[in-house]
């Protein structure tokens, strides 16, 4: 199963900052093993970020992007207390959702 | 993509001293001039490049991935004995606390009758208390592209409860005293087929390997540089790795037979190196290049 | 070279009596006890290893400043131990240098036993202007060549400290490379071109 | 003090994540990302910068100073390249990144919605020294911003 995400979410004015860490290999596909055989893609291809219930970024993912993932969004009218709640689909279909509060 | 951007052919080389004097012989030569000015301005240029970007590195590090993990894994009852960490390990500020306990190692650890490093110890823990083999945690201590060990995660956790605190190891204990004094002299020795010790690469101040910067772990800056960061997550490969393996892969780049995990000899090395650091503030586990 | 073995052995056991070692006997011995009871051997890296030759067991006890007498003799038996291609023909192929320099393999217990070992060179030197990551253990070789010229002397001294660097400096950091054999003749020979041969771009 | 507040909280919220996942399960909640839009194959797939903005719909762009593309000039690690991208065309409504030398340029690209800021940071690998490229699409019009980040030979230890 796919490990948890850590979100953290804090106002700073009126924005809300959203710091997202994924744990995902984000594998290319066009990496060789030890053994020259080539190791699977295996990648997170889609993305979602919901603020107070409403659906704030709609991502799509790509293999250029880091092993375990970074994001930072920031979101205006946000306020403390809403519920963040972030979701992944990776190539393989796996899944996660996780959710954390605006402080 | 060419994962392999690493480049790493690495291998401290280190060529040496006299390489640039004129010749001693023939003494007739007409005495070189100095060679221009290194590119010390571009290597500046990088690292000042580098520095701008680390703050933003810092505070969203993967490491908090793993420091999640160990949480949970310090807290539920495992091993053969069904037993958790947080009710049976004591880090040396009493059982299951973990705050400032990763600062204050390597100390002397009675029941063990040893000086550990924090690693070392909460291995410990797991054998003595939860009953876990030592073997086969030593067998992949570790992490990999695939893998990342339990005690990696615990040791992530253990120290990003240490953050922000200063360095204190106590030196003053004589047993911790008497690590730190042969981790010295283990650091100087000299030995292998290039003549390396630890302060070839890590003895002096302002020196560079390729476009690492290499800190001098005998001050309390270099030192703390040395400490600062680990256990960390590592950008190429994407893995989490401690400081035991960071030191045993100083060896491996030394040309040096390999340490053995969670050894004293490590304890020795980690004593010295840590305690040059006393009263130097940890920010926690970090993100290496 | 067994005879320089025990010369240097000899010496250091001079040396024990005549001077103040500078890590403390006691600590020092417990830093070797460490070393052999928890390293283990690993691919190419065997324990032996661990043991000192003569001439580390001098740099180890004086902190890497052995007595000018004991030094200057033991570089002279470096120097006169240093082996030079039989036709005399030092200056070789820079590109296969620069080449060489780049590389930083070789002898770790990862590396596979046999496989041509790098130069290193680049970890601790600035050397080409087109190489930007470079090291600073070692002082810049760049224009190398340009500065001193490229005369039969300084070539054989330009082998000579490749070959081993402990014929110039006792207790230099830089590792004897043909002494224990990580580089062969030929690949001595193209490092020299590539510091010394007008053409090659360090002396540009 | 405030660090300590923050991560208690996305502990609770880890905490209540078994349950959000039961109702998932249930089918009582749908994830969010089921509703998300179906993941771009012609532009992901695309072997050079020219393919993937046609796949983004983005044949043509223009320049533009309102869009601001922080990268370093030289990366640290070619692994992990920190990226900001912040727009202050009016009514940008999307943002992409491309690293035009990889083998598949379009790294990531994101829809913003509900006062979303079109302000977005992601880590990106990069094989080689290449540009980096910003799109942002603002009322149907593509704009890009693009630098240049050198990638070198990493150093040992660390």
């Amino acid at each position: 199963m796919a490990d948890p995400m850590k979100i953290r979410a804090q106002m700073k004015g009126d924005v809300a900052e959203v710091r997202i860490l994924m744990g995902h290999a984000m594998e290319t596909g066009q990496r060789k093993d030890a053994a020259g055989k080539t190791i699977p893609a295996h990648f997170i291809q889609s993305m979602t970020v919901e603020v107070g219930g409403k659906k704030v970024i709609d991502g799509q993912i790509g293999t250029s992007v880091s092993r375990n993932p970074v994001f930072g969004f920031k979101v205006k009218g946000a306020k403390v207390g809403d519920k963040v709640v972030v979701s992944w689909v990776d190539n393989k279909g796996d899944k996660r959702t996780d959710e954390a509060a605006v402080a | 993509m060419k994962q392999n951007f690493i480049g790493a052919l690495c291998a401290l080389a280190v060529m040496g001293g006299a390489f640039a004097q004129t010749p001693k012989k023939p003494a007739a030569k007409p005495a070189a001039k100095t060679a221009p000015a290194p590119a010390a301005e571009e290597k500046d240029a990088a690292t000042l490049e580098f520095e701008k970007f680390r703050a933003e590195m810092e505070e969203s590090n993967p490491a908090e991935l793993f420091e999640m993990k160990g949480e949970e894994q310090w807290k539920t009852k495992r091993g053969p004995k069904n037993v958790s960490l947080a009710e049976s390990c004591d880090l040396g500020q009493g059982v299951g606390k973990v705050e400032g306990a990763y600062v204050k190692m390597p100390r002397y650890f009675a029941d063990a009758d040893a000086v550990m490093d924090a690693e070392r110890r909460i291995v410990w823990c797991m054998v003595e208390k939860q009953g876990f083999k030592f073997d086969e945690i030593a067998a992949k201590p570790f992490a990999n592209a695939n893998f990342t060990p339990d005690i990696t995660n615990l040791v992530t956790y253990v120290a990003g409860h240490s953050r922000n605190m200063k360095i204190a190891v106590p030196l003053k204990d004589p047993k911790v005293r008497e690590a730190y004094e042969t981790g010295k002299a283990m650091a100087a020795y000299r030995a292998g087929p290039y003549d390396f010790s630890c302060n070839t690469c890590h003895g002096s101040d302002g020196k560079r390997i390729r476009m690492q910067n290499l800190p001098n772990l005998g001050t309390a800056a270099g030192a703390m540089k040395g400490v600062q960061g680990w256990p960390g997550y590592r950008m190429t490969g994407g893995v989490m790795l401690t400081h035991q393996w960071r030191m045993g892969d100083c060896f491996r780049q030394q040309r040096f037979p390999q340490p053995k995990y969670a050894s004293d000899a490590i304890a020795y090395l980690l004593t010295y190196m840590i305690g040059n650091a006393n009263g130097q503030v940890y920010k926690g586990p970090g993100i290496k290049r | 070279m067994t005879k320089k073995i025990i010369l240097a052995a000899s010496m250091a056991a001079t040396l024990m009596i005549a001077l103040p070692a500078v890590a403390d006997g006691d600590y020092r011995a417990k830093a070797i006890a460490a070393f052999n009871k928890d390293f283990q051997p690993r691919g190419q890296a065997s324990i032996d290893r661990l043991a000192e030759d003569g001439l580390q067991m001098i740099c180890n006890r004086t902190g890497n400043k052995p007595p000018e007498y004991i030094a200057k003799r033991m570089e002279a038996d470096q120097l006169a131990d240093v082996k030079y291609p039989a036709d005399g023909k030092l200056l070789g192929d820079w590109q296969a240098g620069e080449k060489l320099a780049q590389s930083g393999r070789g002898f770790t217990w990862s590396d596979q036993p046999g496989l041509p070992v790098g130069g290193n060179c680049y970890n601790c030197h600035r050397i080409s202007p087109n190489e930007t990551s470079f090291g600073t253990i070692g002082p810049t070789l760049y224009q190398f060549g340009k500065l001193r010229g490229n005369a039969p002397d300084i070539q054989k001294y330009v082998y000579s400290k490749i070959y081993n660097a402990k014929a110039h400096n006792l207790c230099s950091e830089m590792p004897r490379f043909g002494r224990v054999g990580a580089l062969g003749e030929k690949q001595i020979k193209d490092l020299v071109a590539l510091l010394l041969d007008p053409a090659s771009p360090v002396n540009k | 003090m405030e660090m300590n507040v923050t991560r208690r909280t996305v502990l609770r919220g880890a905490g209540s994540l078994g349950a959000l996942s039961a109702l998932i399960m249930a089918g009582v909640l749908k994830p969010t990302a089921a509703y998300a839009a179906e993941w771009n194959k012609a532009a992901f797939e695309a072997k050079d910068t020219a393919g993937a903005l046609k796949g983004l719909g983005a044949a043509t762009t223009a320049d533009s100073n309102d869009l601001m593309l922080k990268v370093p000039d030289i990366a640290e690690n070619g692994a992990v390249v920190p990226v900001d991208v912040v727009s202050k065309i009016p009514n940008t409504s999307s943002i992409a990144i491309l690293v035009e030398k990889n083998p598949q340029p379009l790294c990531a690209q994101f829809d913003f919605a509900n006062g979303a800021v079109a302000d977005v940071s992601a880590r990106l690998k990069m094989g080689q020294t290449s540009l980096v490229k910003a799109i942002a699409k603002a009322d149907g019009k593509f704009y890009t911003a693009q630098k240049e980040v050198k990638v070198t030979v990493g150093g040992c230890g660390g």
